[in-house]
């Protein structure tokens, strides 16, 4: 009995001090009727040894092809300790942190991420994480309403330029709340957001702005103007991110006068491998003021009764369990595990080793436009500088051209006539610092192949 | 010790990052658009990194270190071959807009969970896409809510709930922009049903149900139920977070459930890792087909597996992430059902309820007072202290804190809520006699000291890393992020 | 700095403690002119992310052919908790277990391990390991020639069926000790140790007899009548065995009317990868009279100071590190890692789970020999039962035939040729637990038609 | 508790072994080939397993977990990257007689890693076959027997080794056949010059030297030596065992030694995994290149990598092992040397000299007298408490033990043997000065213990899942094995 420690003796010895004689009996309160004979579409057992030799092969069916696909998940080099130590069975397999006395090192680590995250944002205050990137924004859409004391509206202004899909989230979780999101257009040459547009918002009133920063063009934003045009309107800004990057360019804290009022977005880049889109984590970060409307469970520092310094969670009068159907959120398991191989991350790399691979992915982008940029047929669609992706327009099909990096086992990019029909035929590429100058050689060659 | 405490500003880390200029490479970029305050993230070596966390990990209780009969939460062993493929190349470099024809090993495993999902639950069609319990649990009710408004059926705002339902039935019931009513629970365990009968009308929406319910009884009366709520134009949503009770025995699907969620870090042994990542993937019956949160895997004729998405279900409730959830956890489950297998679900069922059922008739036999006693429990039970509370003064908080130094994690407690001084307990199938054996001498032992000493009990815990730690103190001086001095 | 913590300001402050500038003066007492200025053949570092890439194409690049070669390493089922838990770092970067009471863990696995490996060959006593099969082998010659009382000539007869690499072995380390090893001829019917050949040796003393169960060609040895004639001779009975197989197959320790005196080989099946030929381990179990001529660390249990049970290090006189030039034997570090993974191996497995391994293993080779045993060309030359490998007898040379399986990535076995001339194009194929129905028919068909 | 006190008859594994019933495949043996006798090998539960060893790894002290600055044993942080690397499908699953078009990835890295090896040692040849320190010296003698017996000169019966010498090397001295002399060490921590010139004669075969020596100090003389001794026709040994102490900034081969062995655990940062696997590479100068055991591995002009065995290396001493030694150790050698690279290999030796000297002079400062106090340590140094043991009865391990309290792993005690109460103290590269810094700290602390509540400290240690363990007991009551009762 695969995982079932019990022997015949065991279990009859058991069974009569229930008072019973069948395991069967144990089920005696369950309507006969209800009961079921077989499940018949479960395949049977198969042993490890059958099993591993099936997932290998399906692992590697799927080929290892070079990825320059990013649009939401970005393929990074994850220190091997990382998550040799996050497996560790005490992280990998103890609950949700409720005994804190018997989880001290699954708190103190939740409270160093927090430490880590909130420095990252330049924010005063981080959760334990959220779903994922889309869904955290969603959360930070409800919680800017709830939290926005100046302005009691239920609409909300989110860029364009935000990832289509996280857009598509926001409105499938808020929309029973009677939530109204309205798009802000982005400039067609820079690729941003086309701060021109703002004037026409300005008699209406909203309860937030929200902006991805770099956008999903891999552009830059104009991050102070953007956030202090929100503030004037009395509206809260929400700023979702990319944390990785933040070890170069402007935190949310310090964006505008008074920086954003919620960070927060894929955690994906401190040390998650792409796994076809998750687990994931959404993070999020506030100002101090907002605390209380956070989703997530939260870590606080205390003391025991002597004084010691201990960890729990806390502030859990937000949370479902205590205030119900009241709750700053549904929210109950979150993304733990990721969360820890995350903490590890970032303390392995630290605040010149991120900002390093930052740079690097920068640079790369750079590299690839410089590469590609020239050839005939390609067209780099956006001036705004930005990291990781840029927008090429093609003098062919995108499918096509798709179809020859296929064939030699690239994945040459994201296309983006389903989301940005206007764009014509262009592809979203994306470079991390994974990638080699044979790598962005070899791409240039490919492309120049295909349109050809 | 915190990271933090280890720093030294300066410390190169070396190996891991490119060996370039920061500021050299990024010195082209619009100075207002970069960073100028410094990071606040350690700065030291990897062997300290290591160092650290190995060390605090080690101050854990875990599956792979204690018995931990967490009521409520499914606590069983998480094979570690699930770990192992779940983590090969192919699956964790997999970019999630990776193309069909790179694809077909990881979608073809998806296609196949769907399948055993609907199987095991009764249902007509499985999504895999929400993040944990409380995600399928928002898919679910948000489903329904798009039921009725296809139907036009706009005067029902109100979901109704058991008192002993999980926090997360009426917040997400809120979420979903319902309004919440509690139905009471009988006596016996089972829903009041006179109260629910009172409480049914054209505005109800529907019902968010655990069954085995969270007090870990089997609600007998399903059928009643079931037609009752259908037809006052209502559905039935199951909370799945107990079906490792019946797995195998009985099916949502059959008792009459619309929509559930399946928590498969909890039935199907995907590991929990100290709180989360889950997975919660739903289950609709006909009516709710349309509705599904898309993405669902769909195959083909040519047995081409696919992403089926608003094109093919243009009804959906739509996205509920990024891309499709949690597919690292989903694979985990996939693996943990093969090797469990047609025999081996029923079996979880029966020895989950075995080991539940002997531990509550040990623990009655050494004077614990149970919260249903006369009932047979499901895969766990409820013990109130609410006698010890008054006679000896120690409460259930203190009995829970006095395991650990007994070397067991705690049952939950105080849920569900309506029991008073409640431990909520659930041994799973995975835990051996010999193990509930020394669990139940230190039920015993405990039980003796607080008659005996209950000072002793109300101090506990004395061998953790730290003792019993001030959650008021921690709510009220916040303290949520580390400051340097 | 890769791996080196410290910061300038930290360096100059340890110089100064030490009354030093600079970091070369730590070097002056070495002469000057030893003093090199460059190490040119040493690459430059690569980081982790690029040395990682550079490794995976290596791994890939050698394939995953099936293979049908045993000859000393078998390929198993591992059950995955056996390497991830010996990796936890309190294994896998502790040092040997000098400081007993810090070293509980390793110790009392060692103890555990030790009770395992000589409940297995039903021997008194385990070793906590030598270095492999081979070596480990060799230190049994030496140590049945220090242990054998009755008899101290320097002879030893070995069996013409052990691994030849075995006995080359052998040959290389205890060469220099003047001991003289003669071959035992074997049947090249049954293929196994010929029995009627002991007599010519009657009249020759020998301090050991070394058999191998199941020997080189996967036959089974007339263990008892061996054992019982070398006692009659005044010799030790020394058993290289499988360790796998004595869940199934007479252990060392029933052999004949009073059981091999040691009891050695190859730990790499319980629990190994094949990983090229290491890291294995060499077992070794014993009578209790001979323990103190046994090699290697041995763990003991005792109690501490209060009365508790606690494990050390014992019987360390025996030791080089104690008795020096008159240890029994110079090895110290051993093969700590791969033992620890063995114990979990065999925790995991339990009695019945080693059995009905080894009873699958068996079970496969009958079904290859029962495949491939009638085609045309095939001779399966030995008629002894036996597990894992077979020898077959090929009507093309067979150099030819494996490089038909190799062109479809397979490799069929061993090739017998340099090592024993006289069976003519013989294969000694072998097939564990690990190899399925379909793999047994491809292997039949690829044969078929290497043979066409 | 023992792994065989969870037990139970009768209880199935399941998951792992083929589902197959071993009596009806094993009936068509022959009965009297078969096993009678009950195996005892423990029935437990998978998660009993994992429980259990996992527990059982908390009880030990490790590189990760603790400061180890075990003299002699270089225990530097192991890098996981270079696990991960090895641990690679391709490496695990090669089979070592897999043909050479299935093995030149791993050949390649093979191959490279003696390139390197031989540049930093300074020889002329390497062969990675030796599993362990140990085993490299039973190959370089062996070589230097077969050198002196190629040419006739069999009179030399001889090996000289200092009496500082690690036991390793008398006792391969002797397995090698020859007998042993003992050197004595002159005041200064250098070789007596004046008993060498004694001792060489015509029967010596050669000398073994580790350099820095067991007493951490730089053999001052060493290329005297090496013409004293090659004057008198024997050979040169180096026991690389301290190599990290001068990594790319002198070679064993420009010392004058003809052979040498690396151990690849310790300089090149491998896991000592609780006692092993090891790797100890052996390189030889010219005059033994024709001895090398085997295989080697070659690369032809077509870049083609192959395996040289005795049919290349006629000469060979033979081969050590069964196939070719600890390959996935020197796999894990050779990416670590990949990245530390060329401007690492000397970093090594600077910052472990560093650390070594900085903690002898701050131990010195505390009060504590060293063995040799006017020399340059190497990346060790010799710590002496005979003055402690007498004044205040508190012994080398008095003090070792009560370090382990303090959360550090003793240094090496009693080695080498020519120093009374002594601690052989190495810190290595890895450990930062805030590390060190806390040893020194535990260390002022334990001397004033010692100073003022010996008993304290002649207890230790008291935080060990142990007290003090009683070895003699453990040596004349042997329980080495488990008997049910
Ligand atoms: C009864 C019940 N319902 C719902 C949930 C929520 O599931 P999740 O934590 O996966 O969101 C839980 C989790 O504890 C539960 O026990
Ligand atoms: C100086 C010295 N020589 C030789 C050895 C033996 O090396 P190994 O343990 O790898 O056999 C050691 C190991 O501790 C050592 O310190």
């Amino acid at each position: 009995m695969p995982y079932i420690p019990h022997t015949e003796e065991e279990i009859s010895s058991m069974l009569s001090a229930i008072g019973i004689k069948q395991l069967d009996q144990l089920f005696d309160e369950i309507p006969k009727k209800l009961r079921i004979k077989t499940i018949d579409a479960i395949p049977e057992a198969v042993s490890e040894m059958a099993l591993r030799r099936t997932m290998q092969v399906r692992a590697n069916q799927d080929g290892s092809p070079l990825c320059f696909i990013g649009a939401g998940a970005y393929e990074h080099h994850i220190p091997s300790a990382v998550w040799q130590i996050a497996s560790r069975g005490e992280f990998y397999s103890a609950y949700t942190p409720y005994q804190a006395e018997a989880s001290q090192g699954t708190l103190q680590l939740i409270y160093e991420y927090q430490t880590m995250m909130a420095g990252l944002m330049a924010m005063d205050i981080s959760n334990a994480s959220l779903y994922d990137g889309a869904s955290a924004l969603a959360e930070a859409v409800l919680m800017a309403i709830r939290a926005n004391r100046k302005c009691k509206t239920r609409r909300v202004l989110v860029a364009g330029t935000v990832n289509p899909v996280y857009r598509a989230c926001i409105n499938a979780i808020v929309k029973n709340q009677q939530i109204e999101l309205i798009e802000l257009p982005y400039c067609t040459e820079a690729g941003n957001s086309l701060a021109g547009s703002l004037k026409q918002h300005e008699s209406q009133e909203f309860a937030a702005l929200v902006i991805q920063q770099p956008n999903f063009f891999g552009c830059l934003e104009n991050v102070d103007e953007l956030t202090d045009w929100a503030h004037q309107q009395n509206a809260l800004m929400i700023a979702a991110v990319n944390p990785l990057l933040m070890a170069a360019l402007k935190p949310p804290g310090e964006w505008g006068q008074n920086g954003a009022d919620i960070a927060c977005g894929d955690g994906q880049p401190l040390g998650a491998p792409l796994s076809c889109g998750g687990p994931y984590y959404g993070f999020m970060c506030c100002k101090n003021e907002i605390v209380r409307q956070m989703p997530g469970r939260i870590v606080g520092r205390t003391q025991d009764i002597n004084g010691h310094e201990g960890f729990v969670l806390t502030l859990q009068a937000r949370e479902q369990h205590i205030r119900r159907s009241k709750a700053t959120s549904n929210i109950c398991t979150n993304q733990g595990l990721v969360v820890t191989a995350s903490a590890i991350y970032m303390a392995i790399m630290g605040p010149e080793g991120l900002r390093r691979i930052a740079a690097q992915c920068y640079a790369n982008r750079n590299a690839l436009i410089q590469a590609v940029g020239s050839l005939k047929g390609v067209e780099v669609v956006f001036t705004s500088p930005g990291f990781h992706e840029c927008v090429l327009r093609l003098n062919k099909p995108v499918e096509d051209v798709m179809a020859v990096f296929y064939a030699q086992g690239i994945l040459p990019g994201y296309n983006l006539k389903k989301d940005y029909p206007e764009l014509g035929e262009a592809l979203l590429v994306c470079v991390t610092e994974t990638k080699t100058d044979d790598d962005i050689e070899l791409y240039k060659n490919t492309l120049q192949q295909a349109l050809a | 010790m915190l990271i933090f405490n280890y720093s030294k500003a300066g410390r190169k880390t070396g190996s891991q990052s490119p060996n370039v200029s920061a500021d050299t490479l990024l010195k082209s970029l619009p100075a207002n658009s970069l960073r100028k305050s410094k990071l606040l993230l350690p700065e030291v070596s990897e062997l300290e990194v290591v160092r650290h966390y190995t060390s605090l990990s080690k101050k854990n209780f875990s599956i792979d270190t204690h018995f931990y009969p967490l009521g409520s939460c499914t606590m069983k062993y998480n094979p570690r071959i699930c770990n192992e493929l779940a983590m090969l190349p192919g699956f964790l470099n997999h970019h999630p807009y990776a193309p069909l024809q790179f694809s077909q090993g990881l979608l073809q495993s998806l296609y196949e969970l769907q399948e055993m999902l609907k199987e095991v639950s009764g249902m007509q069609g499985i999504s895999l896409t929400p993040m944990a319990g409380a995600q399928g649990e928002f898919a679910g009710v948000a489903m329904i809510q798009a039921y009725h408004a296809a139907r036009g059926d706009t005067q029902r705002k109100v979901i109704l709930v058991p008192d002993a339902a999980h926090g997360t039935n009426p917040a997400t019931a809120m979420m979903c922009g319902y309004q919440v009513k509690e139905i009471p629970t009988a006596e016996d365990g089972d829903v009041d049903i006179q109260a629910l009968q009172a409480a049914l009308g054209p505005d109800i929406a529907g019902i968010m149900l655990t069954n085995p319910s969270t007090l870990g009884v089997f609600e007998r009366h399903i059928h009643e139920i079931a037609d009752l709520v259908h037809q006052a134009g209502g559905l039935l949503y199951y909370d799945g977070a107990n079906m490792n009770a019946i797995l195998g025995k009985v099916r949502p699907g059959d008792m009459g459930f619309d929509v559930i969620h399946m928590n498969l870090h909890k039935t199907f042994s995907t590991p929990h890792g100290g709180g989360g990542p889950g997975a919660g993937a739903v289950g609709v019956g006909e009516r709710l087909l349309p509705y599904l949160p898309v993405p669902v895997i769909g195959c083909n004729t040519d047995n081409q597996y696919y992403w089926m998405t608003e094109q093919e279900i243009p009804s959906s409730i739509g996205r509920l992430s990024g891309f499709m959830g949690n597919v690292g956890v989903l694979i985990r489950a996939y693996i943990y059902m093969r090797l469990l297998g047609r025999a081996g679900m029923p079996r979880i069922a029966e020895f989950a309820s075995l080991n539940a059922n002997y531990l509550q008739a040990k623990l009655k036999q050494l004077g614990f007072d149970m919260a249903y006693p006369k009932r047979r429990a499901g895969h766990e039970f409820v013990l109130t202290l609410k006698r010890q509370a008054k006679t000896c003064g120690v409460n259930a908080m203190a009995f829970a804190k006095r395991l650990l130094d007994k070397g067991f994690h705690a049952p939950t407690t105080y849920f569900p809520l309506l029991v008073p001084e409640c431990l909520l307990i659930e041994p799973t199938e995975t835990e051996s006699k010999g193990e509930l054996d020394r669990f139940l001498e230190a039920m015993a032992e405990i039980l003796h000291e607080a008659e005996t000493n209950a000072e002793l009990v109300l101090g506990a815990p004395y061998s953790m890393p730290v003792q019993r730690l001030d959650d008021v103190r921690a709510a009220k001086e916040l303290d949520l992020v580390w400051k340097a001095d």
